[in-house]
């Protein structure tokens, strides 16, 4: 099985030199702590791309923060802007790649990752926009929910994000594409089986 | 009303928010408690109008901010992107004291930099599919299927500027941005609360990030408090 | 009669203190030597506000020019944007009055200012978004055509810049209102009779 | 194309303008003679390309600029909003070489913005009665009635900037800023002229005009004719 970081650095090399990355909330902000200095430029979407690490104790500002609301930096090269202009560049296709948390991931490659039926409604924030704006989506996420239910799924039954997005789901089991009718399975994590794979999640592994 | 781009700094918060009334459709910048027209929330509350319709990405947040304005019972409905923590407003939403219109952040900003712009009404692809789709018009462009949104014009924008000078022009400091000079287009009357105000001509006109033409009265409140949501640090 | 330069000082007439105003190319853009300093702000749609006279010889900059490609200068309290930006502020109608050279203006405020019927196209520039999108717009023109055809007429056979729009006409003969079935006589110009003016014009004087 | 935002700085015009092929939309910042790039927009009729269509405000003008593009034959297509003086583009309009499409200029900078913005199309007030409106749907909206109009992208923007950092983060001076940021935003390849190529770091994040994702190729030239059209002055 991979660690929440051994999913982080698996997910990072997905990440091309040079690319535009819009990391999620939650276990994607991680993923950041994988790349090498320079490789990327982050982008957060309520306004700042050329996103840094976290600042040092003393130095933190409450209006240089990320879309997570937490204290960062920002590096040589970076820039900020308003709203519209952010989101401008994601629905745009101006931002390579966004990682994203999932709640459940179809085989067609539709995303849900916004609300729980019948849970408390979080809002949707940038999710959207991002899942649909974004060139390519890679979705994060446990393979099955705390009730053992699978997240890999045929069709979702959660409320959707977008729909035929995702490219790639990074999970502890593995990583995996949907492809239409099931998930080819790009890579099982060490000591999974596909079998055991296979029997947690909701669609075919190819 | 023609000809309001004379004296705009009024002496205080209650002379800059006056023209409030019963009713009305407000904007306020700020993302979670960052970049937030504080006085103005806070006088906001002190002038004593309610019913209002309140646009904001957040709506406040840790019972500070524009969530102030939720526990002072002033607003019947809250248009926003994400609710996350703010337990004020999930109490008042559970309980229906406040209806709540969720629109993905993206749409929300276009949706003001539309009402700005004099575009009534735009198609994008966001929420396609989704529960966003719910009562809109769709149209296929190219063989993709879009979402027709409809700008979001405001009576009031309350925008918190780093600096401003006396036209009005506008510099914000780092992502403190955010939808604040979007909203600054979108409402009929914009106030502005800046930290440090300037004479005109101390901003050169290349560095100004929203013009003065937006910008209908100034109040100059140089202390906030700035809250931090998470103070995230790393090691020296 | 108004000369040109009395056409231009009572059109400055037409504009409050610390109104936004974009005066079109030609006789428009000769109001500005009218206005008490710091009256009004001047508004470029090349992305000018602020706008300010022409430069002394030798400070000429050959970008910072006006929409009629002449160089000018920018005053204290100028501000520099793009051209969505520019004519979000025109559309958007945050700019209060457009003084505008015209062609044809009908009793119901159709203007008509870009091309003549048969003639060069010359191109729509911002014409239309300044008709459409400013929140008071004044025409000023000669009174007739050089073959002496009336430019006050009942319906444009010009094409349109924009319909019911222009509030105010100035000409050489005084200043008209439209309002439906013809045009409010505001003011004579000096040594204009109502009878000349209404032979000249090509719908009712009222 | 993932990953390109690295190492786009390149040695020359030649190399700036490789990727250009026949028959591509090219967008190119400039308001007259003014924040035009120059220099690339020399590169282009050296490079050899035809079949252009052509996306500018006014295709140059006193035969300088763009003008060059329409007597080298390069072009079968304008998309512009003011024709003028232009007097190469109206003898190529006669005699039915090139195109012309005449677009009002605020529809034609929203058209690209929207193309950046991944917005395929929208309402507007502009060309309602006129002649733009024909062959365009219509829709009436709270009463009042608008044009559909759609997004303007291109292949290329060409580009002018006073300085750009090595990330692409560029700033614009004055008035030659005009169309130069938006067309940056629409193009699926955009190219930078710039007077002066800065490390990254020296443009403060919030100095930045356009941000350097939408930029792909950065050339440095550090001379300009920056031609006037209207040296107007007044005296001392």
């Amino acid at each position: 099985m991979f660690t929440t970081e051994m999913m982080a650095r698996r997910a990072a090399q997905e990440i091309p030199e040079g690319a535009i990355v819009n990391l999620g909330i939650g276990l994607p902000t991680q993923v950041a702590d994988h790349l090498p200095r320079g490789h990327a430029w982050l982008h957060s979407e309520n306004g700042l791309l050329g996103m840094g690490p976290f600042p040092f104790e003393g130095e933190e500002d409450a209006n240089l923060i990320n879309a997570g609301k937490q204290t960062v930096t920002v590096l040589p090269g970076g820039s900020t802007f308003d709203s519209a202009s952010s989101f401008a560049m994601i629905r745009g296709g101006h931002v390579d790649l966004a990682i994203l948390g999932a709640m459940q991931v179809s085989a067609t490659g539709d995303l849900a990752n916004w609300a729980v039926p019948g849970g408390k409604v979080m809002g949707i924030g940038g999710a959207m926009d991002l899942a649909t704006g974004c060139r390519r989506v890679i979705a994060m996420m446990q393979h099955v929910t705390k009730k053992n239910e699978p997240k890999l799924v045929a069709r979702c039954d959660y409320p959707l994000t977008a729909t035929a997005v995702v490219g790639l789901v990074i999970t502890e089991l593995g990583v995996f594409e949907p492809n239409g009718t099931g998930f080819r399975v790009v890579e099982l994590a060490p000591g999974v089986t596909r079998e055991q794979a296979a029997a947690l999640s909701g669609a075919p592994l190819l | 009303m023609i000809g309001k781009h004379h004296d705009k700094v009024v002496g205080s918060v209650v002379d800059a928010l006056a023209p409030l009334a019963d009713g009305m459709t407000i904007l306020v910048g700020g993302f979670g408690l960052s970049g937030n027209p504080e006085a103005l929330i806070r006088g906001v509350v002190e002038r004593g109008v309610r019913h209002l319709t309140l646009v904001s990405n957040n709506a406040g947040n840790l019972g500070k901010g524009l969530a102030t304005w939720l526990k002072a019972g002033i607003i019947d409905k809250v248009i926003c992107s994400y609710i996350g923590g703010n337990e004020d407003l999930h109490t008042r939403m559970a309980s229906g004291e406040v209806k709540v219109e969720v629109t993905p952040q993206g749409t929300l900003a276009e949706r003001m930099r539309a009402a700005g712009a004099g575009i009534p009404a735009f198609y994008t692809p966001t929420g396609v599919g989704t529960v966003v789709e719910t009562g809109k018009e769709t149209k296929e462009i190219d063989g993709r299927r879009y979402l027709l949104e409809r700008a979001r014009p405001g009576d009031v924008a309350l925008v918190r500027a780093t600096m401003c000078d006396r036209f009005g022009n506008l510099r914000f400091w780092r992502t403190g941005r955010n939808f604040n000079p979007v909203m600054a287009t979108a409402a009929k009357l914009t106030i502005v609360e800046c930290d440090s105000l300037v004479p005109n001509g101390a901003i050169d006109p290349d560095d100004v990030h929203l013009a003065g033409i937006f910008v209908h009265r100034i109040v100059h409140v140089p202390e906030h408090e700035n809250a931090f949501e998470f103070r995230t640090t790393r090691k020296r």
